[in-house]
């Protein structure tokens, strides 16, 4: 025991010593050896508790509706009723739903149902996809969409980031109104909505649903019309322009990249 | 030989280390050293020198800084930059209907930076142009400035239009304003960087034929305030970051004076083999570095790469013991020196003989005084 | 002079006849235009409120006037003026300067202005009335401002009114209000309803021994000049401009506006030529220090440059350079013309002053002159220069032999005062590579938020006032 | 700084050990200090990592968060640091002494002793000021609710991390400043700010000379940062790793015990150096003669802590964000006063301080031959610079006297009066006035000792020379008599304090 933790130490300064003289490949290789260093002293340690047979209680995680996480991320979905990012779809989920969203699983997710549309397209309900950048039709950076939703809702006008974040708050709004009793999660989710929609509420006060729908609604009016207009022209050139699988996940230039000589 | 191909030869078989908005703010720390110019002239990779020369750097980021520093950006720019549109709009008045954000950071999935630059260019211009409705957020642009003769690519956080019917640098910052104050220092650089955009995108909007007024001496500041994670904006003013800038980047400019003068096959090449690793003598590294002259002061320890080396190289000399000590040894330029001229063992040059006084005065004061030990 | 010293001049030479000096420049050099506007503005103020308007605490009605003056503008002229105006018009007024100096020259200029009404003079305990003080009959003295009950107008230094407790007048007169720090604003500002603020924004900050970084950012901060916080906390409040300056010549005006006054700008009361600088004697280029000053003469500044030297502050050779310069002026028997004596009046040792950064140089060039048994030259730093007039200044230039810039040494405020001394010309000496300095200066200060940044940057004035100086530069022997 | 500092530093290049610029101590050393020595997670506005903390040097404890970016373990940390500080703090209200207060009035009372707490460097000194601010205003109810303890942590740390800003006080100090106060260090200022290497100077372990001890402090792997900022290094190699692992365990397992125990052992090994070095820095000052009037400043803190304390118990409000206007004005006035006494107090406890003031002329050395009351007010303590051998430096002085705590001994004629001075040691008879306010009458027609370089210059000038004496600068200290162009005069010397501070504050 005492010996692996001095290895510990030692090998700790090596690494340091390395990274902070700039040596990458030496510092690779001593924190390699610092991890397995590590293994075996969590592994001796374990060892140990075992004999004194501490009876530690079984950690119990939170398991919440064992849904595929396509599935909780629809959920989500449906609630905004528009394409949203990463943070928001998760926040949701806690929200309404109650159960955390794994987020690494998140990142892949556009690929996955990109290659299983293009392994066999149409074979699901719906698939989470991309939403558009209006001018080039370009999958829009981290943004979730569903497939069923009319391009007009997918595509993303400069206006549209704010248009999309008033829509989720009225619909968030609404969704409080519905819900029976809504946890202190959906109320937070609330407040971070209201807090940046001008007179939807002021300070830290719990805010009443009616009126930050209210305020959503009203700041939508000046935005709508100038992206509505955007939006559907961009949509009526992608159901031109754009194949099937480019409909859901977006087309892009593939420019053979110069590499950068500094200048 | 061309300037150009002498910075090369100087930095050796390496691509050039890029500048940018910190590096060139790094400039103005210290303009008086001609080895750091030369060094950020030729592009060198100071760290991975300083380390072969056998004087590591004492820097480092830490990974908790990086994280937080990205966690706080992602924060403000979340849903269309709901939180910044909040702050722009309450601080600054921003009207309702600027929500326009166009995202700069791909095109079209692609990062090219070529293609960047250029939809950057095409958007800024017709926002400049068009004035209202074309577009109020830039998320990272990408701009570009000259630095030493070699074309630098620079990426603000954000650019904001139809504040005060001008372009502001939005800058964000992790570190927190705390009842109105942050660190100064950290202010500074931060203006500084700033400062190093606006020269950038004036440049830019000149090629469109804007005059500077188009882009606002007044960076929009946004950090964490107090000790929570919400955001506050700040103005800070950048007139004089930016005189100070100008002149140093010009003076980055006449750099071929400088390399004229060092020894025509002077490089830091540090020999590095496929596997990355540097076989470049440490003697023979420490040989070539001293061959520029250094203008070492203790604050470069806070700011330059090369500091401990060049602390080193300064032992014994009172530049070493920081500006007030030195001024306040009559700019005697070695402790040997000051030493003999205080006991006297060293009979002054005409231009010592009143330091020299002063130093025997304070001399015999500390030896006159019980326990003074001098 | 003395007569150890006698010149190499040539015979012919005759000195002219000297006209007897005129009284120190009062309104007749004041636009009247100012005075008339700045009496409307404060004709203009409401009345009495809170003392808490003027610091800001409550904000509200503004009870001010502030006049930015440049150098020589005719700021005490416009203060004597105005508090002559208001007391004449029966009101009590009380005035308010930095320094017990300052305070007599108000005192002296008010009791010549205006024989009328009785000028208390108030004064610490240990004050010894000087004899311009104590040549009038109107003026009284005291310690207490319950002692001089009965004078219309009352003077005194603003530490000194800080102590006073009680009493409300309807007028204050603020001298040098830019010298004046904001917490002594806030102890005064009890005393008074309505007050008129002069000062040189251009000259030096007010400063604090303490280092601390507590107030940044307020607009109260205590360590902020007076008015700086006034108008911080109130921005409506009018702000005058005197836009001439009769003190500075032709040939400074232009240099200075540019350097120091970059916003506002000021122009000079004299046109091109309007002053002249002779010699009663030929210099035969026999002293060293001939060129520099038939340089100054002739082109209103010289740049005397020595050789480059890191030296310590008290410089043997600056310090010998600039005895040099004002004995040789005496010597050479310098007349000046201009529109104060068309006829050319003689400059005599008290119309020179040699101004530094630091006191030990200052003594140091005491010393000097000394041994040179010149006598009557004021020599002392910027901070005591402020307000000085002369005729010819003499300027050692606080970068002169440093190693490096530093913050103090580049204060746009200290060059301001010393270069903007002199109504004929202005001599500066220094070692050779200032300008190396400028480009070698670290810029590593701190900034802070909601504190706004001052101009002129010292950095910048700096070098816009030596680029200037190279093309009159002589160089040493 | 001073020409005789900067060549103390040069010496001790050259000798390759420091130098002392001080032959008494100039601060108060508790009997029973507390050393505190924070770590804070970086990129974090003071989110607390840990702290090593304790008035034993056998017994450090050891407080630290497993998850430092967790609102919830930031206040159970200030809970945890304020069981140990609060305790020591409020310790010192119990024992009390009464002070006769003269002219009738009644004796007060105050505490006997106060609490000293002691951290390695002044950004130490900011994170109290910071863990203060982030604390004092934090309720034990509704929303968001804390530990009772820690809005009663938060007031006490920000009383000292005011007190701090206090010339001469000594509530709470730097580790460094004190050192830097007494010896001068053959590296520059900035530094200076690294305790290991500054200790390195003045005491190097056998065998080390001074600037081999401080290069060795260099090593952060070493000699870990003395906080708040880790190395890092440490950050990236050694506590991420441990930190996610915390995070990883669930609640309860064997695994989080074994994690966060690792994560514990990490950071103490960060922390164990820095103790050692503090209390080894306590012995170096303890070492040292105290001061005469360090006493005498110690009172005054006590006052200031038996003041908070009242305050407390009375249910006063806790210390606002920023200071008012009017605040302001009456805190910078007591500072500057305190500044000028602090001075001169220093320069007339200890030769080698005064010394540096004999070398720019503002104070000489002569031999008091006689003492005449007089009218001016003004000579203030001059007479009693070393009332034992009757020399007396002329110039130093408090002004007035108006700090009477801070004006031991010799009789009020002697304050007020007029001296005759035999100038220097030779005692060449000549006199003259030894010390007046004005400037122009500082020196006055008798010529003194000008011990500075500047000894050629006539007497008969001295008056404008140099600085003003202290004794002019504390007299225009006090605001009844502020001149302001002299105040401004000293410009040139308050700046140089300026530039330490931006270097401290980029120090570690």
């Amino acid at each position: 025991m005492e010996a692996i933790e001095r290895r510990i130490e030692k090998l700790r300064a090596e690494v340091r010593r390395a990274t902070a003289s700039g040596d990458r490949v030496r510092a690779r290789a001593m924190r390699a050896e610092l991890r397995e260093a590590e293994h075996v002293w969590d592994e001796a340690l374990a060892a140990l508790e075992e004999k004194s047979a501490t009876a530690s209680s079984a950690p119990v995680s939170r398991s919440g509706p064992l849904l595929p996480i396509r599935e909780q991320v629809h959920q989500a979905l449906t609630v905004l009723g528009t394409p949203a990012a990463q943070r928001l779809i998760i926040a949701v989920h806690d929200a309404f739903f109650g159960s955390p969203l794994a987020a690494a699983r998140l990142t892949s997710l556009r690929r996955d149902e990109e290659r299983s549309f293009r392994a066999a397209p149409y074979s699901r309900p719906y698939y989470l996809c991309a939403a558009l950048t209006a001018d080039l039709l370009a999958p829009a950076r981290g943004l979730l969409a569903v497939s069923t939703w009319p391009m007009e809702r997918r595509v993303i006008g400069p206006l549209s980031p704010r248009v999309n974040y008033l829509e989720a708050a009225i619909r968030v709004a609404e969704s409080l109104l519905r819900a029976p009793e809504p946890g202190p999660a959906a109320q937070r989710l609330l407040r971070r909505f209201a807090v940046n929609i001008p007179g939807a509420g002021d300070g830290a006060k719990p805010r009443d649903p009616q009126r930050v729908a209210a305020a959503a609604r009203a700041e939508l009016e000046v935005h709508s019309g100038e992206d509505r207009a955007v939006r559907s022209e961009a949509a009526a050139r992608a159901r031109i322009q754009l194949h099937d699988a480019e409909q859901l996940f977006g087309s892009r230039i593939r420019v053979i990249p110069r590499t950068g000589t500094g200048a | 030989m061309t300037t150009e191909a002498r910075l090369d030869r100087i930095r050796g078989a390496v691509p050039p280390r890029n500048h940018n908005a910190r590096t060139i703010a790094a400039l103005t720390s210290n303009p008086g050293c001609a080895r750091r110019a030369i060094m950020d002239a030729a592009g060198v990779d100071k760290q991975r020198l300083a380390a072969c020369a056998g004087f590591p750097a004492p820097f480092g980021q830490s990974q908790f800084a990086i994280t937080r520093g990205n966690a706080f950006e992602a924060q403000v720019k979340a849903n269309g930059c709901a939180e910044l549109l909040r702050l722009l709009r309450e601080g600054l008045g921003l009207p309702i209907p600027e929500v326009s954000y166009d995202d700069l950071e791909e095109v079209a999935g692609n990062t090219s930076r070529e293609l960047r630059h250029a939809r950057t260019r095409s958007l800024l211009a017709r926002a400049a142009a068009s004035g209202a409705d074309a577009g109020t957020l830039f998320d990272h642009p990408l701009l570009r400035l000259a630095v030493a003769g070699q074309q630098v690519y620079l990426e603000p956080d954000l650019i904001a239009f139809q504040l005060h019917g001008q372009f502001h640098v939005v800058e964000m910052k992790s570190f927190a304003v705390i009842d109105g104050q942050a660190d100064g220092d950290k202010v500074a650089a931060a203006a500084t960087q700033s400062a190093v955009y606006v020269l950038a995108l004036r440049e830019l909007l000149a090629g469109e034929g804007y005059g500077p007024d188009s882009v606002s001496h007044e960076a929009v500041l946004v950090c964490p305030e107090n000790f929570s994670n919400a955001p506050v904006a700040t103005l800070v003013d950048v007139r004089k970051q930016l005189t100070v800038l100008r002149r140093q980047l010009s003076r980055l400019e006449r750099i071929d004076s400088l390399a004229e003068l060092l020894p025509p096959g002077l490089t830091f090449d540090l020999m590095i083999d496929e596997a990355g690793v540097a076989f470049r003598p440490a003697a023979e590294l420490t040989e070539a570095i001293r061959t520029v002259p250094a203008r070492y002061v203790p604050e470069c320890l806070a700011s330059c790469e090369m500091c401990y080396f060049c602390r080193d190289e300064a032992r014994g000399t009172t530049a070493a013991l920081g500006r007030d000590v030195r001024d306040d040894l009559g700019a005697v330029e070695t402790v040997s020196a000051v030493l003999g001229l205080a006991d006297g063992t060293l009979t002054p040059a005409d231009e010592q003989a009143e330091a020299a006084a002063m130093l025997q005065a304070a001399a015999r004061l500390r030896r006159e005084t019980p326990g003074g030990a001098a | 002079m003395t007569a150890r010293d006698v010149p190499p001049v040539h015979a012919e030479a005759q000195p002219p006849t000297i006209p007897a000096r005129q009284l120190p420049a009062t309104a007749g050099d004041l636009a009247e235009q100012a005075v008339a506007d700045v009496l409307a503005a404060l004709d203009g103020l409401p009345g009495s409120g809170g003392p808490d308007d003027l610091t800001g605490l409550t904000g509200g009605r503004h009870r001010g006037v502030v006049v930015d003056s440049p150098p020589g503008a005719g700021k005490s002229a416009l203060v004597v003026r105005v508090t002559a105006e208001l007391a004449a018009a029966g009101e009590p007024v009380m005035v308010v300067a930095q320094t017990n100096a300052q305070v007599d020259d108000l005192v002296d200029r008010l009791a010549l202005a205006t024989p009328g009404p009785a000028i208390g003079r108030l004064s610490a305990e240990n004050y010894m009335p000087t004899p311009r003080v104590a040549r009038h009959a109107t003026v009284s003295i005291a310690q207490r401002a319950d002692d001089l009950t009965g004078c219309r107008v009352m003077a005194g230094t603003a530490a000194k009114w800080a102590t006073v407790t009680n009493g409300l007048w309807p007028w204050a007169v603020i001298d040098e209000a830019y010298q004046m720090r904001s917490d002594t604003l806030l102890r005064i500002a009890g005393r008074f309803e309505r007050a008129l603020f002069v000062g040189d924004p251009g000259q030096l900050d007010p400063f604090s021994t303490i280092t601390t970084e507590r107030w940044l950012g307020l607009t109260w901060d205590p360590m902020e000049s007076a008015v700086a916080a006034l108008l911080r906390n109130n921005p409506g409040i009018p702000v005058h401009g005197l836009p001439v300056s009769w003190r500075l010549p032709a040939t400074a005006v232009p240099v200075m506006a540019e350097a120091f006054y970059p916003f506002t700008g000021f122009r000079s009361g004299t046109g091109p030529g309007g002053r002249r600088l002779e010699f009663t004697t030929r210099g035969l280029g026999a002293f060293a220090a001939d060129e520099p000053i038939e340089t100054a003469a002739a082109a209103g500044w010289a740049l005397y440059e020595l050789p480059a030297r890191h030296t310590v502050r008290t410089d043997a050779e600056a310090v010998m350079a600039c005895a040099a310069l004002a004995e040789r002026i005496l010597q050479r028997g310098a007349v000046s013309y201009s529109e104060r004596a068309p006829a050319g009046e003689l400059v005599t040792a008290d119309r020179i002053a040699i101004g530094t950064a630091h006191r030990d140089q200052a003594q140091a060039i005491r010393s000097r002159l000394g041994l040179l048994s010149v006598a009557g030259v004021t020599v002392d730093t910027a901070n005591r220069l402020q307000g000085r007039e002369v005729d010819i200044m003499i300027v050692l230039h606080p970068l002169s032999g440093r190693v490096d810039a530093s913050a103090f040494h580049l204060e746009a405020g200290r060059l301001c005062v010393l270069t903007s001394r002199h109504r004929h010309a202005c001599i500066v000496v220094a070692r050779a590579g200032i300008p190396q300095l400028f480009d070698a200066h670290p810029h590593t200060e701190p900034v802070h938020l909601n504190v706004p940044a001052k101009f002129p940057d010292g950095w910048e004035a700096n070098q816009a006032l030596m680029a200037h100086l190279a093309s009159l530069r002589v160089r040493s022997l | 700084m001073s020409t005789l500092t900067a060549l103390a530093r040069a010496q001790a290049v050259a000798r390759r050990i420091a130098q002392p610029v001080a032959t008494v101590r100039h601060v108060h050393v508790s009997d029973r200090p507390l050393v505190l020595i924070p770590l804070a997670l970086a990129g974090e506005a003071n989110a607390p990592l840990a702290a090593m903390v304790g008035d034993e040097p056998g017994s450090p404890r050891l407080v630290v968060v497993h998850q430092p970016r967790n609102r919830d373990q930031r206040f159970a940390f200030a809970a945890a640091l304020a069981g140990i500080v609060v305790g020591y703090v409020e310790a010192f209200r119990s024992a009390v002494e009464t002070i006769p207060s003269g002219q009738g009035r009644e004796p007060r009372v105050r505490c006997a002793d106060a609490p000293q707490v002691l951290v390695p460097n002044p950004a130490g000194i900011g994170f109290v000021r910071l863990l203060g601010r982030s604390t004092r205003f934090r309720r034990s109810y509704g929303e968001y609710a804390v530990d009772p303890a820690v809005p009663v942590l938060g007031r006490w740390l920000t009383f000292l991390a005011e007190r701090a800003e206090y010339p001469g006080s000594c509530l709470l100090l730097a580790a460094t400043d004190a050192l830097a106060l007494h010896w001068a260090s053959g590296q520059s200022p900035v530094e200076d700010l690294n305790l290991a290497a500054l200790l390195g100077w003045i005491d190097p372990p056998a065998g080390m000379t001074g600037p081999e001890a401080a290069a060795a402090a260099e090593d952060p792997v070493l000699w870990p940062p003395a906080g708040p900022v880790t190395d890092p290094t440490f950050d990236n190699e050694v506590l991420a790793p441990l930190i996610e692992a915390c995070a990883r365990a669930g609640d309860g397992t064997g695994a989080r015990r074994r994690a966060e125990s690792a994560l514990e052992a990490a950071v103490s090994a960060q922390l164990t150096p820095t103790w050692g070095l503090m209390w080894r820095g306590v012995g170096l000052l303890r070492a040292l003669p105290p001061g005469g009037r360090v006493a005498a400043r110690w009172d005054g803190d006590k006052d200031a802590f038996t003041r908070h304390a009242e305050h407390l118990r009375a249910g006063g409000p806790p210390q606002p964000r920023r200071d008012s206007a009017v605040a302001a004005a009456r805190r910078l006035d007591w500072m500057e006063r305190a500044l000028a006494s602090y001075a001169v107090q220093r320069a007339l406890d200890d030769p080698l301080v005064l010394a540096e003031y004999r070398m720019t002329g503002e104070a000489f050395v002569g031999i008091v031959t006689a003492a005449e009351p007089g009218p001016d007010r003004r000579l203030g303590q001059a007479a009693q610079a070393a009332p034992a051998d009757h020399r007396h430096h002329g110039g130093p002085s408090a002004g007035r006297g108006r700090r009477p705590a801070a004006v031991p001994g010799p009789a009020r004629a002697e304050r007020a009066g007029r001296l005759r001075v035999a100038i220097g040691p030779a005692g060449a008879g000549r006199t003259g006035r030894a010390a007046a306010g004005r400037p122009g009458r500082r020196g006055g027609p008798g010529a003194v000792r000008r011990d500075g370089p500047g000894a050629h210059a006539d007497p008969g000038q001295r008056s404008g020379g140099g600085r003003p004496g202290l004794l002019h600068d504390a007299v225009r200290l006090l605001p009844a008599v502020r001149d302001v162009p002299a105040a401004r005069g000293d410009a040139v010397d308050a700046r140089r304090p300026a530039a330490r501070v931006r270097a401290r504050r980029r120090g570690r």
